[in-house]
């Protein structure tokens, strides 16, 4: 069962886990760099450590719908990664998961995904837009993608918008003041650095675009 | 970087392993998922005191598994809070029927996973109360930040704590011991040259050869400041008079005194830090009537120390000296 | 060099006197000379057992006095034997009636100052018997050296005795029970990294970012050979090999095991060597009875470790197990 | 009381403690640095510490002979010194107190005087010429002392010719392997190295000659 191009199907879902593991590979040095900055320089070793396992389970685990397999990852991720990132993270793919249960994701869908998992995120770590976290990468995320759903874009176009927001989001995050997580022990000294979470963030969201386009 | 390692992705579990076999008559390792819990359960009805964190602070937390302090410990990764499956798993295993205390140092990754490991005990019928240690002045504003930091301090928080559940106390006595302890505690560190990370393979922060950082926290993160080189009476300044302004402490109160060596600097050390922390708090006409000296909050190889000053009560000083069997700690 | 101290020429001084405030309980730091005495003194003709040497191993030896273990120990100046006066007022201190067991690390300062003392002692009217530790592999060929250098293993010699002490054993009984321990121990070790003495400033020997130095000493002087940085596994099984064959142990043997940590290497990394080292006498079918794992023989700030291997009988199993309540070991 | 140029009496025996110091200071670093490369570069620091404190005491202590200063060297060394060096210098001096009793010292004392120090650290420290010891430096100087004698030197002569043979002595250590002392630990790695003890039994006999010169 391989993804067809375009269509958000439980393919999609295990594409997508299998593109989010190579790519956060990829960025795991630059990440813990990010992490190395201003927090404790675990981050990209968290995140890889979560989405190889992730990887690894959802290959042949059974799942009739993207929310099956988003619960395995929300699972794995809680019970792998560990830091602040794995219960965040664990929280937003759980909380996706439950709105995810359609055979295929249309528009509206993925933008109750990306609500979902900010949500999720925010109940968890109770960090506002500006704090420097995550948030300031899947806030922007979720309101892109209802404005392009609302423009009338289709499922890959709404995932699209989301993913250059949080590309803007993250990148929003370097000159503030970080008031939440480990980064904000630094005071004044936090400003001027991306937040690895955020741009873990949008790694994520990227390979969810790529899965789609394969 | 050098260290004393094979594969780092298996670093802790070596480790850990290690620790279980030098200390098998007091702990017992259980894998998958990683915790430490004590062999010798307690009575029935006895409140389990369960802490855990990051790896790289040894022997916070595992070397406190014993007699009269922890029931278990939970490792995670190096410098990386264990996720909530080790943390329920090592509730549920510690319970001894008269519920959970779990004793959390204050980081985002520490609270939020322990908060879901505590949702996972309390579906298999297993009570916990959380008390967090936040003890860090170095962290100044909590209104700007995810609030003070859990260091040294951890020791003596985790030390009342069995000692009260030790003696019987329920679980409301317990808490309640816990969190005076940690009202009751403050502490500030310095770093003279950063701890390297394993599978990161170079030091958390570049300190030059004549800068020290003041501030400092237990994993590898910067400090508040940087300042040239100091003497050691100068840098224990710098470390007591904030602990001491915090804690408010005024003429004629007791306190207990602990210097924390950070991993890489040796005990010599730390009594010339321990000499004069004791002298300034003398001058504030504070009695040291308890004393710690040793690397027991560490934060790998990292070299410097943190001062911890936790001011005494009649009960509390009875708790820190109850006896107290573990492979770190013992009297 | 960063360190926390003040003048490095007062650093043993500021040093020892932290230390003695810390643990007023158990010793008393006594001046001009310098050394260190328990504060409880044994029962009349209770043999005392006194150690010494340049300071900069701690917690060796200071850290061991009090009961069950030293009666007296002697700080020298960093890695330089104690001056015989020192000694000499130790012994006459230290001495109960029922004369003194010196405890003595084998290099030709200490063995000379040692000796000085004992005559200074003798005139005193205090028997002085000494016991040399000689433990160290490293140094392969006793005809061409000083002869093998007191490491690790002083740890046990000075329980062993102590023990003997405590229980009444008389002055040729104690003695000939520090042998039994000295002739049952042996150690070897490896360094990451050099230490720096304070009053030279910088490290004692180079080592590349990719070298380690194997059978090393304590006291900053370079080890036999250099070799390429190495898993823990590796570099534990060059220590412990030449020490299980220097011992001759053989299938069914019992023995203590001690991971010693030279300073600056935490005990995360203590505990991946102390597993190797277990593995590797369980496959030659020893068993390891007792353990200890931790920095007590160190040297300054060096990274790295030794290990020591005591082979065990019933006698010296029981003198390990009394109890001993001193600074830095207590059961 | 100051030094008779020539005149080996109490006050050049006086003289020569005070320049001892000031020689073993400047000579310190370079001391330390010899014992760091095969000892435990401590030497320097020690030599330091004893001969500091010697001339402190021998300023003002009384002495009638060059023996009773001599005498206060050794007591002040072996107690301030510690390591190798403190018992085998505080033996030597005080065997050499004990020869050297006469008002002023002639050729025959100095002599004397070289030769039981030499006694003294080889009876603390039992180590023979070619161990890559101060015995290096002490034997020929005692030996040379003797000829130049025999030859008819006067007393200044006398140093001077040990000096000379302490020099070359030491300067024959650098080849040889270590076998007693600290150095000896490092097997083949103790050559090529000067010992340090040779070259400040080298400092000292280049201040007494000095002392003598003043
Ligand atoms: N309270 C919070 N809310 C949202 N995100 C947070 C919060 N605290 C931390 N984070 C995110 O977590 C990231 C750090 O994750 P990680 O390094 O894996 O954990 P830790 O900080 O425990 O080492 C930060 O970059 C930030 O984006
Ligand atoms: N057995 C010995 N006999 C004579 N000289 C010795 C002996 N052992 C050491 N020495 C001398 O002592 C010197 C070292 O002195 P020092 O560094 O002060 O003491 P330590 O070796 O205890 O650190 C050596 O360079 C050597 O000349
Ligand atoms: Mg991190
Ligand atoms: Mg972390
Ligand atoms: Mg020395
Ligand atoms: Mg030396």
């Amino acid at each position: 069962m391989s993804a067809v191009t375009g269509v958000l199907d439980v393919a999609w879902a295990r594409t997508w886990v299998q593109a989010a593991a190579v790519a956060v590979a990829d960025a795991k040095d630059e990440l813990t760099e990010l992490d190395r900055q201003i927090g404790d320089a675990d981050h990209g070793f968290n995140m890889d450590r979560g989405f190889q396992a992730a990887a690894a389970k959802v290959v042949d685990a059974p799942a009739e719908t993207v929310g099956d397999v988003l619960k395995l990852v929300a699972m794995t991720l809680m019970s792998t990664v560990g830091g602040a990132a794995g219960p965040l993270y664990g929280t937003a793919f759980l909380r996706a998961a439950k709105v995810t249960t359609a055979p295929e994701l249309g528009p509206d869908d993925v933008v109750a995904l990306l609500e979902a998992a900010l949500e999720g995120v925010v109940a968890r770590g109770k960090a506002a837009v500006g704090e420097k976290t995550m948030v300031d990468a899947w806030t922007p995320a979720a309101a892109a993608a209802a404005s392009a759903r609302d423009a009338g874009a289709d499922a890959v176009g709404v995932l699209e918008a989301a993913l250059r927001a949080a590309e803007e989001g993250a990148a929003s995050t370097v000159p503030l003041l970080a008031t939440k997580g480990r980064a904000s022990y630094l005071g004044e000294r936090s400003q001027g650095h991306l937040d690895p979470g955020a741009r873990s963030t949008v790694v994520l969201l990227a390979a969810a675009l790529e899965a789609a386009r394969a | 970087m050098k260290k004393l390692l094979n594969d780092p992705a298996q670093a802790v579990d070596e480790s850990v392993e290690g620790f279980g076999l030098a200390h098998a008559d007091l702990v017992e390792v259980r894998t998958d998922p990683l915790f430490v819990v004590r062999r010798q359960r307690p009575p029935h009805g006895t409140v389990a005191v369960v802490s855990g964190g990051g790896a790289g602070h040894e022997p916070l937390h595992a070397g406190f598994v014993g007699e009269g302090m922890l029931d278990a410990a939970v490792p995670g990764a190096v410098f990386t809070s264990p996720t909530p499956d080790q943390v329920g798993a090592a509730f549920v295993a510690a319970d001894a029927g008269g519920g959970v205390l779990a004793i959390v140092k204050n980081y985002t990754g520490d609270v939020l996973n322990f908060e879901t490991a505590a949702e996972l005990a309390d579906a298999e019928g297993v009570t916990v109360r959380t008390v967090l240690v936040h003890d860090d002045v170095a962290v100044e504003d909590s209104l700007y930040t995810a609030g003070r930091r859990g260091v040294g301090g951890t020791v003596m928080v985790e030390k009342i704590a069995g000692a009260a559940a030790a003696r019987g106390d329920d679980l409301d006595a317990v808490a309640a011991l816990a969190e005076r302890a940690s009202a009751a505690v403050r502490s500030m560190g310095v770093a003279l040259h950063a701890p390297t990370v394993p599978h990161v393979g170079r030091p958390s922060f570049d300190l030059a050869d004549d800068e020290i950082e003041i501030g400092i926290g237990i994993h590898g993160e910067p400090g508040r400041h940087r300042i040239p080189m100091a003497s050691a009476d100068e840098i224990t300044k710098m470390l007591v008079e904030p602990v001491a302004d915090d804690l408010g402490l005024a003429n004629g109160e007791k306190v207990l005194l602990f210097v924390n060596g950070m991993g890489g600097t040796p005990p010599s050390e730390l009594y010339v830090v321990y000499r004069a922390a004791r002298r300034l708090l003398e001058e504030r006409g504070v009695t040291v009537e308890r004393s710690l000296v040793g690397s027991y909050v560490t934060s790998l190889e990292m070299q410097g120390c943190s001062v911890t000053v936790m001011r005494l009560d009649d009960e509390l000083t009875g708790l820190w000296d109850a006896p107290v069997h573990t492979p770190a700690l013992r009297w």
